[in-house]
This record gives C-alpha cells, structure tokens and sequence, in this order.
C-alpha cells in the first residue's frame, strides 16, 4: 500500500510534467510571460510590480483589445526571487515562443544573458540585472533601461553635490554608502572608490548581509560613530524598513539619507514620523493622478480584473511595473511597426526594443503626461541613461523634490565599455553581435 | 511470482557478495538504465533541462549528505556551502585554465570541497549530534559570506555572480548557452552513474562497514580498532567531495551562473530533507528522496495549470509550500526509516506475491 | 613485587596481562581500589563480585577505555600507563559488553565482518573499485566469518538486521564479532546475563570451545555463580573496587569474606 | 604589527574613547540577546519536555506574528486580534501533539527534528495563503507598546535607549519569571520537571504524556508570539526573519539544549559578542561578519563543554 502510494507518486510526477508544457500559443496574440515574486523575503516589493505589470497589460487587452488588435496573453510565473525556479519558469514558458521575458531579479538575469542570443528570446531587466548589457554591441538581446545603477549612483551624487553646491564642493566630506552585501549591493563599490578619488569625498562603507537584513544595528552603530554626511543606500526587501527605522533610532538627519530606487511607501511609513525627509531616486510618477492609472482602476480594478489593493495602486512599486509593462507593450507596437506584421516574435520584438522611441507626444497619448521622461534606446545604447529625479517622504506619501538629474555618463560610459568587454573576454568564445541594426535607430 | 529468488543458487562467495545478488535486481536496474539512455527521445526540454538534470545532480549531491549523515549518522546543515566551494573551485579552475576539459576540472574541484569538509569536520571528534549540526552551520554562513566577500573567486564580476563560460567535448557543447540540455543530461547522468557506482561499491565494503560502525555504537566501534576520528574524517572527505562535485554541475550544467545566495542555507534543508525522507544509509533512497522533494513541487504547481484551473501563481507557490511540508511529516508518519524501506518492503510483497506472505 | 607474589596460587602457562595496584575512580567515586592480579595465557579468568563491585570498570581499564590513576598494567610484557581502545584491540584484546553493543543497523555477517576490520589491509583507493584485490580480501575474510558463524550456529541470521534479532542470539553475534578479531585476550562482561538456561548451557559450550579450540585466554564476568565455578580455572572476587579473594573456584567458594560479600546478593 | 595592533589594542582604545558608543553598543546587544534567549527558551521548553529538537520555534515566531497582523488588517482590534492569536496559537499546539508527536512518539530524535521541518513548510504556506506574503508593519502603538526613545547625554556622548526595547527586556524578563514560578510552584509545572527527567517513570505516575505536550508547545508558541512582537517592531512582520530565527541555534548549544537559564545566559551572549565582534572587529575585514560569528562563538565554546555552558555532562558509559 506505502509503496503504491510512493511509486504512483513518483508516476505522476513524470506524466504531469510532461503535460506541464501546453503547446504554443494560439496564432492571434503575442505571449508575455511576466516572472513575479508575491511571495518570499522580497515580496514586500515584488507583489506591487506584478500587480502594476499585471494590470496595465490587462488594461491593454480590455480597452483597445491588445496591442495593434493582437490580444497579449499574460501568464505569471511565480520566482520567488529563487535563480533555480526562475530559471524553471524560463523553461517552462520557452515552448510557448514569449515575445520578451522580464526576469524581475539579477540573479535570474544572469544565467539568461548568454541564452537569449540561442532562444532568440530579448531580456528585458528594467533598471537591474547586468549593467554592462546596456552594452547592445556586445549584448544585442539584453536591455536595461532607463538607468544602470551606476547611472543611478552618479545621480545620487550629483544631487548630494547640488545641496552642497557643487561637484568641487565634496571635497573632504564624508559620505557613507550602507548596501546589501551582494552582488547588486556591490557593484557600485568600485565606481565609488573611483568618485571619492575623484571628487575628494571619504566614502564609508556599511555592508549588510543578506542573512542579517533585519538585524542591522551594528551597523548603524557604525554610522553614528563616522557621522557621514550623506548616508546613500542600495537595499532590497526587508532590508529598507530596517535601515530606515534604524536610521531613525540613531536619529540620522533623514534629508541626508537618499536611496537608490528600490524603496516602497510602507518601507517609509514603518518607521512612523521619524522617516519623514527619506529620499530615494525615482523616474516615475508615485501616485495614481494619471490618465493611465484611471484607465487601469476603470477597466481593470473596478471590473474585478485585479489582485491588487485598492489604496496600492498608483503608488510607486506598483506605477513601476507599469512603467515596465508600458515598455513591453511599446516594444511589440514598435516591432509591429518596423515588421509590418501584426503576431511579432522575439526577434521582431527585439528589433522593436532597439527602435524604442517614445517621444511626448506619445507619452500624451499614453496617458503618461508628467508620469514620466521620455526615452528612446538604440542598437548600441539598450540603456539610454535617462534622467532621474529624487523625492522624498513627507509621512504619508513622496514627494519630488528635484529636477530631472542626468547621471555622470563621462564616469559611466567608459566603465560599462570596459565591462561589456571584460564580461566577452571572460565568457570567451562570445558570440560577436550579428544582428542587423534598423535604420530607424 | 515473477520477483522471486527461489532456484537462484550461490555457488561462490564472490557471486553472493555481488551488489545486487538477485537476477530480478540486475534486470530492473538495467530497464532504468535503458529508460534513462533513451529518455531525451520522447521527453520535452522543459522534462530534460527542468526536471532531469536538476533531479540528477540534487540527487547526487544527497548521495554526498548520505554518506555523512545516513550512513556516519553525522548531521550535516552545511551541504549548500560545500556545493559552493566545489562550484566556485570550477569555475576559478575552468577559468584560469581553459585548455583542460570542463569535466576534468569538475571531478578536481570536488577535491577542494573535500580538502573545506574535513577541515570544518575537524570538531566532529568532541561535537555530537545536534550541537555538530549546529556547528555546520559555522560552515555555512562563513562560506557563504566568503563567497560574496572574496572578489576573487568570481573574478572580480562587477556582477558578483560565476558565469559558467562554454565549454566543448568533442567539439560538442557541453556548457554555457549552446549546450543543449540533453548534452547536459547526459553528461550529469554519466557522472552519477559513476560515483554512485564507486560509492555502492564504498559502502558494501570496509569502509561503508566502519562508517555504519560509528554511526550504530561508535564505542564498540573504537574497542574493535576503528579509529573514530579518522573515520569520521573520512566520512567528510567522501561526503563532501561528492557535495563539491554536485555543486559544481550545479551551477554548469544547470544553472549556468550563480550567486553566492545559490548555496545558501536553504538549499543545505533541501539536501538534508532529501536524504531523510528518501532514506538514511539508502543509495536508492537518495533517488527517491530527490525525486519527491524536487519534482513534488513542479507538480504541484503545474498541476492546475494542466487541468485547466487558473489560480495565482502566488496562491499555486503557498500552496505548494504548504503541500511540501505535509507530504514530509506523511511520509515520517507513514514510514519514518524513508522511501527506501517502502522499497524493501515492496521488494518483499513482490517476493511472496500472490501471497499475503 | 613479583608477579608470583602477587598471586596466591602458582599455575602453568605465562602471564599474558598483570594487573598492579590499579586504582581509578570518578569525581570522589572510587570504582577500584589498589586491585593487583594476573591473567595467563590459556585460562578461563573470571572476575565475580556484587553489582557495583567494579568488575566492568576493570575490563574498561584492561581495554584502555578507562584509564586508571594509579597503578600498572603490563601486557605481552609490555608495561602501559595509558592506552586508547583502538591500541588494546590492535594488540589482541577483543570484548563484549553487559549490555549488547552491536551495530544495530547492520546485519549478522557485516557486524562480524567488521570485526575484521584491523586485518583488512587493502587501501582506500581499491575500495573504491571493490571488484580486484578488495573484493579478494573481503572474501577471504568472509569465509573465516562463516566458519565463526558455522561455530556459533547462526547460519539462519546470516542477513537480519541485528537489531531485530532476540538477545540471546544478539549475545551470540557479539561474541562473534569479538571472535572475528582472533584476540589472543577476550574479555566477556556477563556473557549470559538474561539467558535462560538453554541458552547459558550453549553460551558456556561456546566459551569452552573458545578457549580449546582456538586457544584464546578469556576474562569473563558472570553473576551466575554456578556458571562461574564450572567454567572458570580461576577467579578474582571483587567488592566495593577491592580485592577480597582470587584463586581456584573451590578456594574461593570456601572464603568466608566471599560468602559474606555475597550474602543477600541476588543472583 | 600594525595588523596585531587594530586587532589586540585599537578596539579597546575605541571602547574607552567613545564610551557612550561602547554603552550603546552592549546595550544594542543585550536586547538582540534578550530576543534570541526568547526563541532559544522555546526550543529548551520543547526539547526538554517532549525531546524534539524543535526547528519550527522560529517559524512560530514568524507565525504568531503574522496571523496578529494579519487579523488586525482584517479589521479585529488590536487586542481582540492578539487574544484570537492566543488561541490560534493554542490550536496549533494541539493540532501538533495530535498529527506529528502523537503518530511518531518513540521515534528517533532525527525523524521528530525533520518533522518539524515540515512544520515549517506548513506554516509558512499557510501564514502565506491565509495574510498573503507582503510583509507587514507590527501594530505597535495599537498594543500600547511604547516608541521613540530615552536619549541621556552621559558619558561625553549619547546613549539612546527605544521605549520599545526596553519594554522588549522588561517582558521578556517578566516572562523567564513567570516560566520560572510556573516550573517550580504549579502541579503541571512539576510534572513537566518530572517529563524532563524520565518519560517513562512520569506516565508510570500517572502524568498524561499528551496533555504536557499541548502545554509545552502552547507555551513556546506564546514565547513565539512575544518574541515576533518585539522582533517585527524591529523591522517588520515577513518569513524573511526566519534567518534570524537560526540565530536561536547558536544561542542554544551555547547555553546547552536542556537549560533555561543557558538559553538566557547563552542568548546574552551571542548577542553582545556579535554585536561588539561587528562592531570593533567587523571593520577590519569589512564588516558584515554578524552572518557567521555567532556560530563561530558557539562553536568556539563547544570545543571547550561539549555539552554547552549549562548542558549536562555527557557521561560515557558501556
């Protein structure tokens, strides 16, 4: 009897698995996979960005029937913010030719940077992931717009260099940089090094390890006893409420304390007033006063369509996988363009990512006036190091409070190049870029 | 009926003495091979390269727990950081020479792992039991944070991740991108094959026999001349250089890149979790472990999918959790000794059948 | 002191281990108290004495498992302060415990295979391929098992797990796996200890046997007195870790501090 | 030289220097220990009474916090929420003797420890699917828990105490009391000393094996529930303070698996040692070493008292 129940177990698995991959999609619409993670240590920011992905995808098929009259049929599949079920996922949806896949995790991104070029599949890695493949020379399938974190730590600094008055004025201060001690928390390091050289700024470092997300007093301990004068924070899931109530019981002047994008409303609200004068750098719109997120809440949220919360969405996790799914569906319109046909492929779809161009008239007619800058990407730039802008928490929501920064692209430039090439020579043989680029771009 | 040994004679101690003495034993294990060999002809990628070869090196890497923990009875809660260093060890080894074969650089950097395992194994002398599981987890957390910690061990990748460079056999591709999944598959059955054959052959012989010694009355086991913390030594050798070399196909043949964050503690649970509900000091039982603990989840969550319900893939992940854990206190209940004992007594009902017994 | 001195009563045979003004104890127990006696090569010694007495702390001392505060203890000749269990087993001291200590997981034949374990010699590295010289030893060696295994009649227990075994029989396999070693020194802690009769008949049949046959010197004890007197050439009493009486069995049934020290004792 | 010279003097020629920031430090420690002697006491109630090495203890913590959470989202009050919580808490006590210990009683202690294991996996899938997975701020203020901090300008410097951990020692304090009078003075208490110390002679008296479990589990989950109530005011409510949670093992071994009073001594400890490990000698390799140090200490002690601080003697015997 045990023994039947192990063995039909085990029989089961087999068969089901198999059934696992249904076959390709039906010929009228274009497959977006959309790789989430509601659930594990991250989800406090990932259940926002599937939503606002999830939603606006939606909003498409149910108010202009898809994307150029081609229905987009949306299937999540969940990560966990786990590379080994990302990676399931990736082979999960790979027989049902996706047009795109936006990965949602640099650890995911990684190992799929050298398949896109074989799956002819383009990656879409939304401000993480590999910041080299803004690189399209060496990485043709690979996108990362608007920024790199680079671009986004030459914003901070340059912003902090604005409140002090300029670049000159760094010279001899201290500026403390508390990070998740990972890949991503590490990257900029070096570019760090290389500004306060530069500029003549100390830099603190405060490395958090991913075990100790929630336990991080003896670091802030630390950053009382240097006293910087700017604290800069690249964080991730549980990791940002923590260091802001930390900052706050170490009573840290709170204006000083500026992050890179990753922050969500509740990680600020945690940590009750005190948090109030919290920065982070954004390059989108953080409240639901657009045309685009009526739409959503009339045709997706009213209609029942949504998971989401009402009071979540238009806040910034969430307009931030709208941002993301506005570039998916902007990419296959384009590629629709550029292919004159109407059920584009992953190829098409990375021709269309390369001939990006959305202008302001086009935001306009998005109904993304004033939610965002425009962007256009490039067969050699699939970054376009675009503009952010910094705000900040005022106890309920956040609030712009700069001009649109553009980052030090002299400083970036030059290092992504010498990555792009490295990561080629490392990777060696890697595959030259063979790819025709549009005339378009 | 047909599973009987009935008429099938010893004549000689060395037939007697054989792995599997039993001609109905020998017949099955060759169909599996041949199901094993043919398999990529009928099965879908998603069946190789998802299912298979993960299936394959998870269970190669509980054959390395076992041995530690199933047949010494040390509690290990470091494997995640063993596979680590074997991964880390090839990559830096590929990387640093690439003329020698992938493979080649495979089976070494399993020593590396094996040199890290006995060092950490060194307290296993004074510490027992859970306090030893405890003081792997040292293991684990060092490991781990020298993995993100030491840039050179990734190269200093602005990423911070190994990526696995491809590599060729024959002018075949057996790493990195253009390797195909049934290549891999092959590759990570050939190397299975292989060690669990040495290991099989390790543990019917002296050396499984003192291993089981210390695990059963370690005293008794020194009166009759076992050195324990040789023994012990030994067990983390054998044990982590199969680890080591796990975590090494881990990361080339399946994954293709990894994080420090791949080897991190939950992936040591799931290793151990494998080896206890497959079978403590079962070979096969650490097939079947990995087979339910891995594949049980894929199920699950593919499950609705095929029979056309839609939940949300967040509820589909909850649930599976949530399934996972119950089928492991199932199993403990229905049969704590593993899947491996359900096997045996199969094996037995086969043997009498049509007869109750 | 001589060694002659020591001992009351003069027999043949050479002394193989010498027991001098042993004394050990834990914390402020003392278990043994200044115990001096010999065993020789080829005699039956057995060592009797009240629970408590110190009798299993005095096979604990012999196979280096315990190690006394004061005192000698000179073996083959050679005299040691210290010596750890796997030394004492590498010299020939084999031994079976009060209550069964046998590889519960393993069958009859490994736990007595693995007592053979010192004299297999083939390296690591041809374990690995078992087939060839490793799989040559191991047969030779598993055929010296199966003679034991004839010996002690447990032909039909061959592959059971031990653990599921009854304790008489799992007495015999330790006494197997203890022969499997082919000590020249065996030390039985209460070889019969919750037998009934039949089974301590064939146990004393295989103890004689032992020590005929292979001609291995055994210590043994036994709270079965009767037992004690037919098996053994001599006896040590033991009592509260002292020494109250050693001799011949007819000697010692006949000590009055003996039959004092046993008054009440059950048995 | 120099390298012996930051690692033998210059941390306390710092902790001298600043000695506002040593204080800090030690009292930024204290309270992390006091948080790990909690989850620690957890598993020596269960360990002691029932010999399960009880992995689940964290996820308790995580557990019981998220379902007070969780329901106060719901719209229970605040306190109406932590009473049901009680009571969840009290139902998975029993649903535990029931489905796990009742059927694997006598097992070996290996099979009990991966039993709650799957616990674990349970009660994480289900926290999940019942409150979802986003993590959630404690409701601190609605409990009456205090905030803001006590700033005393003493020492040449500042030492800033939170209203939050104080009150985080005080109960924890109160509740080792408690325990501590619950043991030695109530009938039940007695008894589970008498479980502690023999199964087999505590049912021979007529104690009802069945029963002291429930007890003992309902009692960790509360400890769970207090700790999760500190720990998410802290940062906040997710599974991710699981990890902390493994922070409990060390502490555990360091105290012995059988002593409450070690889980205390053991849990104050580690958490000043990481503490002022990461934060005088952290900076000479980085920082970021709080991830292992504990296990080091612990294993440090180890190699030393097999049996931990205040474990009992392993005692050999054949």
């Amino acid at each position: 009897m045990k023994l039947k129940t192990t063995l039909l177990a085990l029989a089961a698995a087999t068969a089901l698995t198999a059934l696992a991959v249904p076959a390709a999609q039906a010929e009228d619409s274009v497959f977006v996979p959309l790789f989430t993670y509601r659930t594990g240590p991250f989800a406090g920011s990932g259940i926002f960005i599937a939503d606002g992905m999830h939603d606006y995808l939606t909003m498409l098929n149910e108010r202009d029937g898809g994307i150029g009259g081609v229905k987009i049929a949306v299937e999540e599949c969940e990560t966990g913010y786990d590379t080994k079920k990302g990676l399931e996922c990736y082979e999960a949806v790979k027989p049902k030719n996706p047009v795109m896949v936006n990965p949602w995790s640099t650890g995911i991104t990684l190992p799929l940077i050298p398949r896109a070029a074989v799956d002819k599949i383009p990656i879409l890695s939304m401000a993480y992931g590999l910041s080299a493949s803004a690189q399209g020379d060496t990485f043709p399938w690979i996108f990362n717009p608007p920024d790199t974190y680079w671009d986004g730590f030459s914003q901070i600094i340059k912003f902090i260099a604005a409140q002090e008055g300029g670049l000159d004025k760094l010279k001899g201060k201290k500026i403390g940089y508390i990070y998740l001690d990972a890949g991503y928390g590490r990257e900029p390091l070096p570019f760090l090094d290389q500004l306060s050289k530069e500029l003549g700024f100390e830099a603190k470092l405060y490395p958090v390890p991913a075990a100790e997300m929630q336990n991080q007093s003896a670091q802030w301990l630390n950053v009382r006893r240097d006293r910087p004068n700017y604290m800069i924070m690249y964080g991730w899931g549980a990791m940002q409420p923590t260091a802001i109530k930390e900052a706050v019981k170490t009573n840290y002047p709170m204006d000083k304390f500026i992050s890179i994008w990753w922050p969500s409303e509740d990680d600020a609200r945690g940590a009750g007033d005190g948090a109030k004068g919290f920065k982070m750098l954004n390059w989108h719109g953080s409240t639901p006063d657009f045309p685009v997120i009526k739409d959503i809440q009339k045709y997706v949220v009213d209609a029942g369509k949504s998971q989401s919360s009402k009071e979540k969405i238009g806040t910034t996790l969430y307009n931030r996988g709208v941002y993301n799914s506005m570039l998916i569906a902007e990419a296959i319109r384009t590629a629709q363009q550029v292919t004159g046909k109407k059920v584009v492929t992953g190829e098409d779809v990375r021709r269309g990512l390369e001939d990006l161009n959305i202008d302001a008239a086009r935001l306009k007619a998005l109904g993304m006036e004033g939610f965002t800058g425009p962007i256009k990407l490039s067969c050699s730039d699939h970054n376009g190091h675009h503009p952010t802008f910094v705000q900040q928490w005022d106890g309920t929501k956040y609030v712009k409070v700069s001009d649109w920064i553009e980052p030090l692209s002299d400083k970036v430039q030059p290092l992504l190049q010498a990555d792009a090439k490295a990561y080629a020579e490392k990777n060696a043989p890697w595959p030259a870029r063979t790819e025709a680029c549009d005339a378009r771009s | 009926m047909f599973y009987r040994e009935a008429g099938q004679y010893k004549t000689t101690y060395q037939a007697d003495m054989s792995i599997f003495p039993i001609l109905q034993d020998r017949i099955g294990l060759a169909l599996i091979m041949v199901a094993a060999l043919v398999l990529p002809l009928f099965a879908g990628e998603f069946m190789i390269a998802s299912v298979m070869v993960p299936f394959l090196i998870l269970a190669l890497a509980s054959i390395g727990l076992n041995i530690l923990t199933g047949y010494t009875g040390l509690v290990s809660l470091g494997t995640g950081a063993f596979m680590g260093v074997g991964a880390y060890a090839c990559y830096k080894l590929s990387t640093t020479f690439p003329a020698i074969n992938i493979l080649v650089w495979i089976v070494v950097s399993g020593f590396v792992s094996c040199a890290v395992g006995v060092l950490f194994g060194l307290p296993s002398l004074r510490i027992k039991g859970f306090y030893l599981a405890v003081a792997t987890l040292a293991a684990q957390f060092f490991l781990q944070w020298c993995f993100v910690r030491l840039p050179w061990l990734y190269n200093y990748n602005p990423s911070g991740a190994i990526e696995v460079p491809s590599r060729t056999l024959f002018g075949i591709h057996v790493t990195g991108a253009s390797a195909t999944p049934t290549t891999r598959y092959y590759i990570a059955l050939a190397i299975v094959i292989a060690v669990t054959w040495i290991v099989s052959n390790l543990v019917h012989g002296r050396v499984g026999r003192s291993f089981m010694a210390v695990r059963d009355m370690d005293i008794a086991a020194q009166l009759i001349g076992i050195r324990l913390l040789r023994t012990k030594l030994l067990a983390f050798a054998v044990s982590s250089f199969i680890t080591g070399v796990a975590g090494a196909m881990m990361v080339f043949l399946w994954l293709g890149a990894a994080e420090a964050d791949a080897f991190n503690i939950n992936q040591s649970f799931v290793i151990l979790f494998m080896v206890i509900i497959g079978g403590l000091g079962s070979l096969i039982g650490s097939f079947l472990g990995a087979a339910l603990i891995y594949i049980m989840p894929i199920i699950v969550r593919a499950a609705p999918e095929s029979f056309g319900l839609t939940i949300g893939a967040a509820t589909v992940e909850h649930l599976t959790y949530l399934i996972t854990g119950a089928l492991i206190i199932f199993f403990l209940i229905v049969e704590p000794l593993g899947l491996a004992r359900l096997w045996q007594i199969g094996k037995q009902k086969l043997r009498v059948w049509p007869f109750p017994y | 002191m001589s060694v002659a001195a020591a001992a009351p009563v003069q027999e043949a045979g050479e002394t193989l281990l010498n027991v001098e003004n042993v004394s050990l104890s834990f914390g402020g127990v003392r278990a043994i108290r200044d115990v001096s006696f010999e065993i020789r090569r080829g005699e039956i010694r057995a060592i009797i004495g009240p629970n408590g007495a110190g009798k299993t702390s005095m096979l604990n001392v012999i196979n280096g498992f315990y190690h006394p505060q004061q005192g000698r203890i000179t073996y083959k000749g050679a005299t040691r302060r210290r010596m750890r269990p796997h030394q004492a087993a590498a010299q020939g001291i084999a031994r079976t415990f009060q209550n069964v200590a046998l590889f519960k997981g393993m069958t009859t034949l490994d736990n007595i295979l693995t007592g053979r374990t010192l004299r297999m010699h083939k390296s690591f590295f041809w374990q690995l391929w078992r087939y060839g010289p490793a799989l040559t030893e191991e047969i030779e060696h598993r055929k010296y098992c199966e003679e034991i295994i004839d010996f002690l009649e447990i032909e039909r227990i061959r592959r059971e797990p031990v653990g599921r075994l009854p304790y008489g029989l799992q007495k015999r396999v330790e006494l197997g796996r203890a022969l499997a070693m082919q000590p020249d020194l065996l030390l039985l802690d209460e070889p019969m200890a919750g037998m009934n009769l039949e089974e301590k008949e064939d146990m004393s049949r295989f103890i004689l046997d032992v020590n005929a046959e292979f001609g291995t010197t055994i210590a043994l004890i036994e709270h079965d007195i009767g037992v004690v007197m037919d098996l053994s050439d001599r006896i040590v009493v033991l009592d509260y870790g002292n020494k109250i009486a050693d001799g011949k069995p007819e000697e010692v049934r006949s000590d009055r501090k003996v039959i004092d020290a046993y008054l009440g004792v059950v048995h | 030289m120099s390298f012996l010279y930051s690692i033998f003097v210059d941390p306390f020629v710092q902790m001298i220097g600043a000695p506002d920031l040593l204080v800090q430090t030690l009292w930024e420690g204290l309270v992390g220990g006091v948080l790990y002697a909690l989850i620690a006491l957890g598993f020596v109630l269960i360990f002691k009474a029932s010999g399960v090495f009880n992995f689940a203890q964290g996820i308790m913590m995580v557990f019981a916090a998220l379902t007070l959470v969780g329901l106060h989202e719901k719209g229970v009050p605040a306190f109406l929420a932590l009473a049901l919580t009680i009571l969840v808490m009290g139902a998975l006590a029993f649903a535990v003797e029931r489905v796990i210990l009742r059927p694997l009683v006598n097992q070996p202690d290996i099979i009990l420890f991966m039993a709650t294991f799957g616990l674990t996996y349970v009660l994480i899938g289900l926290g999940e699917l019942v409150f979802g997975g986003n993590p959630k701020n404690m409701i601190t203020s609605e409990l009456l828990l205090p905030s803001g901090s006590l700033d005393f300008n003493i020492l040449g410097g500042l030492v800033s105490l939170q209203k939050i951990d104080i009150a985080a020692a005080i109960i924890a304090s109160l509740m080792v009391a408690v325990l501590a009078v619950f043991f030695q003075r109530t009938r039940i208490g007695r008894a589970l000393r008498a479980v502690a110390d023999d199964h087999q002679a505590a049912l021979s008296v007529g104690i009802s094996l069945d029963q002291i479990w429930v007890i003992v589990w309902f009692t960790a989950g509360l400890v769970a529930l207090a700790t999760g109530i500190m720990w998410g005011a802290r940062s906040n409510v997710s599974f991710a303070l699981e990890i902390i949670a493994l922070k409990a093992l060390p502490v555990l071994i360091l105290g012995g698996l059988t002593s409450v009073p070690g889980a205390i001594v053991g849990g104050l400890i580690i958490g000043i040692g990481e503490k002022l490990g990461e934060f005088y000698w952290g900076p000479l390799v980085g920082g970021g070493i709080e991830s292992w140090l504990a296990y080091f200490i612990a294993l440090a002690v180890l190699l030393f008292r097999p049996q931990g601080l205040f474990g009992e003697k392993i005692i050999e015997r054949i």
